[in-house]
């Protein structure tokens, strides 16, 4: 590629989103309070996304807001709740009504079906959700959920799941380089396997760094830039979650948010006012008011 | 006499059953509050670890989530879920994992999924997460829920993660690893398992409470032994130990 | 006139098969001399991977081993084998393998581990390596080794590593996702394969070489076509840059 | 664990050596050039162990001293040689008298069987091997060797390599501290999920560091103190291999060590010389010389 070629790679949120046709598969990064990719939910919202379908092991205010929204319509995962907070209260009125249906996994199951997605092979074992309903109950995949087999080398059962190569891979990192080569201060998640899984790759970074200074640790560097289709580099695209080394969560908007859903006019009015009521990302965090994000900027050496 | 509330008194008898030296899966909320306490105290040598990659954690603030950044200062090791639930929880090197449920049933089978009917559910629960993967494989399970009758049911709407299954032999059948629920902890009482029928039996009832206030309080044949002691209070120390944790009342609530 | 030694004019003549833009498996000895001079000529953005975790490399000096350090400086990431044979290589994203061998048949099936029968093997060979992995899954294989005619056998002793297996359809009945050998460099010549058989064919004769030379050096039927060029001689620009790349020699030889 | 429980973590070669009874499987660590547990092959020797089964993915100097000292007598690996030198000498003797067995993987299918170990399933799926004598044929495995399975979700044939937990994972790394919190620097080869497979796990590093050295970085320890049963300190355990950051390989020696194994009389002469005739790894590296390892050290900002 030449250096046009390979600048190419960063593109706006908006142009990013514009990327993901409606009924197209998500792996979504982040896990818990950390790394969500809530800037690119956002926007999938603005543009008016349906049908999605999202493969993550747990999300939390993202899965909230698309499923909210109608953008996502069937989801494959393992948690969704605001940890600490209460229940998902839209996912629970829009699984009540049917407008989302979820095939249940557990954390580690879905982690091996990315693994396997990454891995280029059609399942993987586990040892988890046998004698439960999460191998006898299937929502929509029936007898495509899991298979439970008798171990051909002689060691009794073993659960199948099936491996998961979605349309896209989200996932949000600290910094990048203008190639593409992500580095992840903190835990990684499920985000290794899962920026793997996909058949292109949309990575969020909060900073664009150079080239030498990835090179500079590579052995730091956890998505390398040849599996990297596109780049959005934006700041506290988490927001109101926490992006370790850049910013804490904002307790006080999470539980704003927490109590707003309680309702579906509470949502509604979350919905109009920090989502649709802005023009991109930006408007978001001028919104939120930066005295605010500046006051959740990470200190060191703790990070948060 | 020593004073504390009923968060302070549940986290103090959780942390009772963390053992020294133990990989113990920590999670959020009280259990976290439990296994540090436990480290404070009796356990300074449990290994702390939150599923999304934190191993042997120390935080100087209590997490909100398993995946805060809190977990990470002074933490040995940030790495991510096919560590945490693949190379040590399913390889069979967790002690005692902490599990909540919305339902149980009496051989501690757990329901966090659905309320309702799975064909039309009424209420949509946070799901497995890692409680599926922890129950079936963590060698003790020990189980913390508020005590509303409603909870304690015959059959669950939907069994997310094993308990004792159907009793005898069923986790061998489909080759579970861990060793299934220990102790059940709740605003009321202790509960463990009778060891010939794996059925849930009770353990202590709290101070206050009385053996039939349990009794009328779950909707199964809770097995009731011919002596059934009070559960220990808190020490002074312990409750000071948990403020000091948690200075802001993130778990303990402010005003307490 | 460019003058050349038999090493130069072999890294010279694979580099031409490396694309700009390619993920090339880069190994050691000639192969990553090839790919390091298409690098440094028509291939600038040829992202060189070695199987022991190095990606995007550019290596001042010229490794000894897929694991050497001399790998690691400037490279973009330095990750480990689940990495490059798993998720890089078997997932498709190999555009370039290069391998040796010391038995190759008619249709590119190669052997890398026993000389004699398996049950009484004469030589122990170095095994398949990563060997297997990358003829099964990379998109295109090249293929190097030296012209012996007791290498270029009607039936390997033992097939380590899929060619074309028995020609049309039996990859893909395997269900392998690479396409297979593409190119076969000897010191004498090179070959690729006919698109309907799959078979073996001669492609062009080295300097030096006649048609005749080639087929008293193969046991197996070769196809011929009826216009056999001339390999191309490399520049004095490869040459040079090869120099400056091995300058101690290591592959190129000290006396050359 | 008290304090003093901790550091009992921390043996001598001799100690951990004396671990290992005739018979054992072992993980073995290291890959090429990087990272070789030389002085633990050295050790075994001395000790005279007997019947050892050794599982990699490729090794090289140390394969051929624990096959040319008659320590291993099966391997299951899928490369040995000197790269850039030749053939495994000691191992092309051993193999043609039947002294050693080999059965034959692929360097992925070997990654993946120590995947499955460390995740404690049976097995693991692959893409490789199809269509081969890697299928076909087995030294001693028979049909536990492997199994190619229809998928059961309909994706075509699979490959199956059976899981390996062997008895000890020895893994050489750059630094330790007391608990057995370790870090790789660069690659790290198949070492991550071979040194979570085996039962007990014996790691070599050429440093030890205080706790707080390991805390302030946790994102790069990639084998956490949990996995680990003992630990061993030694400087250039790996010679005349490298290891990154730390001292580079000796081309000399290496060129001498091939050069004397290609008769079974030189091999006597290295063995009885380098390895035999010295007490232990001090005395063999006085033997090397301390002028050479010092040369030998590895250089910022290259790392060898």
């Amino acid at each position: 590629m030449t250096e046009s070629e390979v600048h190419d790679k960063i593109i706006t949120l908006e142009e990013a989103a514009k990327l993901v046709p409606d009924g197209s598969g998500l792996f979504w990064g982040g896990f818990g309070y950390q790394r969500a990719p809530i800037a690119f939910a956002h926007e999938l919202v603005r543009q008016k996304k349906r049908d999605l379908t999202i493969y993550t092991c747990g999300s939390e205010v993202d899965i909230e807001i698309m499923v909210g929204a109608h953008v996502a319509k069937r989801l494959e995962v393992a948690f969704v709740a605001i940890e600490a907070l209460g229940l998902a209260n839209n996912l629970r009125r829009r699984v009540a009504s049917g407008d989302v249906e979820m095939e249940d996994y557990s954390n580690l199951a879905m982690a091996m079906r990315f693994l396997g997605g990454a891995l280029n092979v059609p399942f993987m074992p586990i040892r988890s959700l046998m004698g439960t309903d999460m191998i006898t109950k299937s929502r929509y995949r029936g007898d495509k959920k899991l298979k439970v087999i008798d171990d051909p080398f002689g060691g009794g059962k073993v659960c199948l799941v099936p491996s998961v190569q979605p349309d896209f891979s989200i996932v949000h990192v600290q910094r990048v380089d203008a190639d593409g080569n992500a580095q992840i201060d903190g835990i990684v998640g499920e985000d290794i396997e899962g920026s793997r899984c996909g058949k292109k790759l949309i990575v969020l970074a909060e900073e664009l760094v150079g080239s030498e200074e990835i090179r500079h640790s590579p052995d730091r560097t956890v998505i390398p830039a040849m599996y990297v289709d596109h780049i959005v580099v934006l700041p506290y695209a988490a927001h109101p979650m926490q992006c370790h080394n850049y910013y804490d969560y904002d307790l006080e908007h999470l539980m704003m948010f927490h109590k707003l859903t309680k309702t579906e006019e509470g949502w509604e009015e979350y919905l109009n006012g920090h989502i649709l009521g802005v023009d991109d990302h930006y408007g978001y965090l001028n919104m939120v008011g930066w005295n605010r994000l500046h006051s959740l900027r990470a200190r060191k050496p703790w990070g948060y | 006499m020593v004073e504390y509330s009923k968060i302070e008194f549940l986290a103090a008898c959780a942390s009772r059953h963390v053992r020294d030296g133990e990989n113990v899966f920590g999670g959020t909320g009280l259990p976290l509050l439990a296994a540090l306490l436990a480290k404070e105290t009796h356990a300074p040598n449990a290994n702390l670890i939150s599923e999304a990659g934190f191993i042997d954690a120390r935080p100087k603030n209590v997490p909100l989530s398993v995946a805060d950044s809190r977990y990470y200062f002074g933490c040995s090791a940030a790495i991510g879920l096919i560590e945490t639930l693949g190379f040590i929880l399913q390889a069979g090197r967790i002690d005692v994992g902490f599990l909540g449920a919305a339902q149980i049933d009496e051989y501690g089978n757990l329901n966090t999924s659905y309320i309702g009917s799975f064909e039309q559910p009424k209420v949509r629960l946070p799901g497995s997460g890692g409680g599926n993967d922890i129950a079936s494989s963590a060698k003790r399970l020990i189980i913390m829920m508020t005590h509303d009758k409603r909870k304690f049911v015959k059959k669950l709407d939907y069994m997310t993660s094993p308990g004792h299954l159907e009793g005898p032999g069923s986790r061998e059948k489909w080759g579970l690893i861990g060793g299934g629920p220990e102790v059940v902890i709740t605003d009321m009482c202790q509960m463990d398992f009778d060891p010939k029928t794996l059925k849930i039996r009770l353990m202590s009832v709290h101070p206050g409470y009385t053996v039939d206030d349990v009794l009328e309080n779950v909707m199964f044949d809770l097995i009731v032994p011919d002596d059934v002691p009070v559960t220990p209070e808190p020490t002074q120390e312990q409750i000071e130990i948990m403020h000091r944790l948690d200075p802001h009342g993130v778990y303990l609530g402010k005003g307490e």
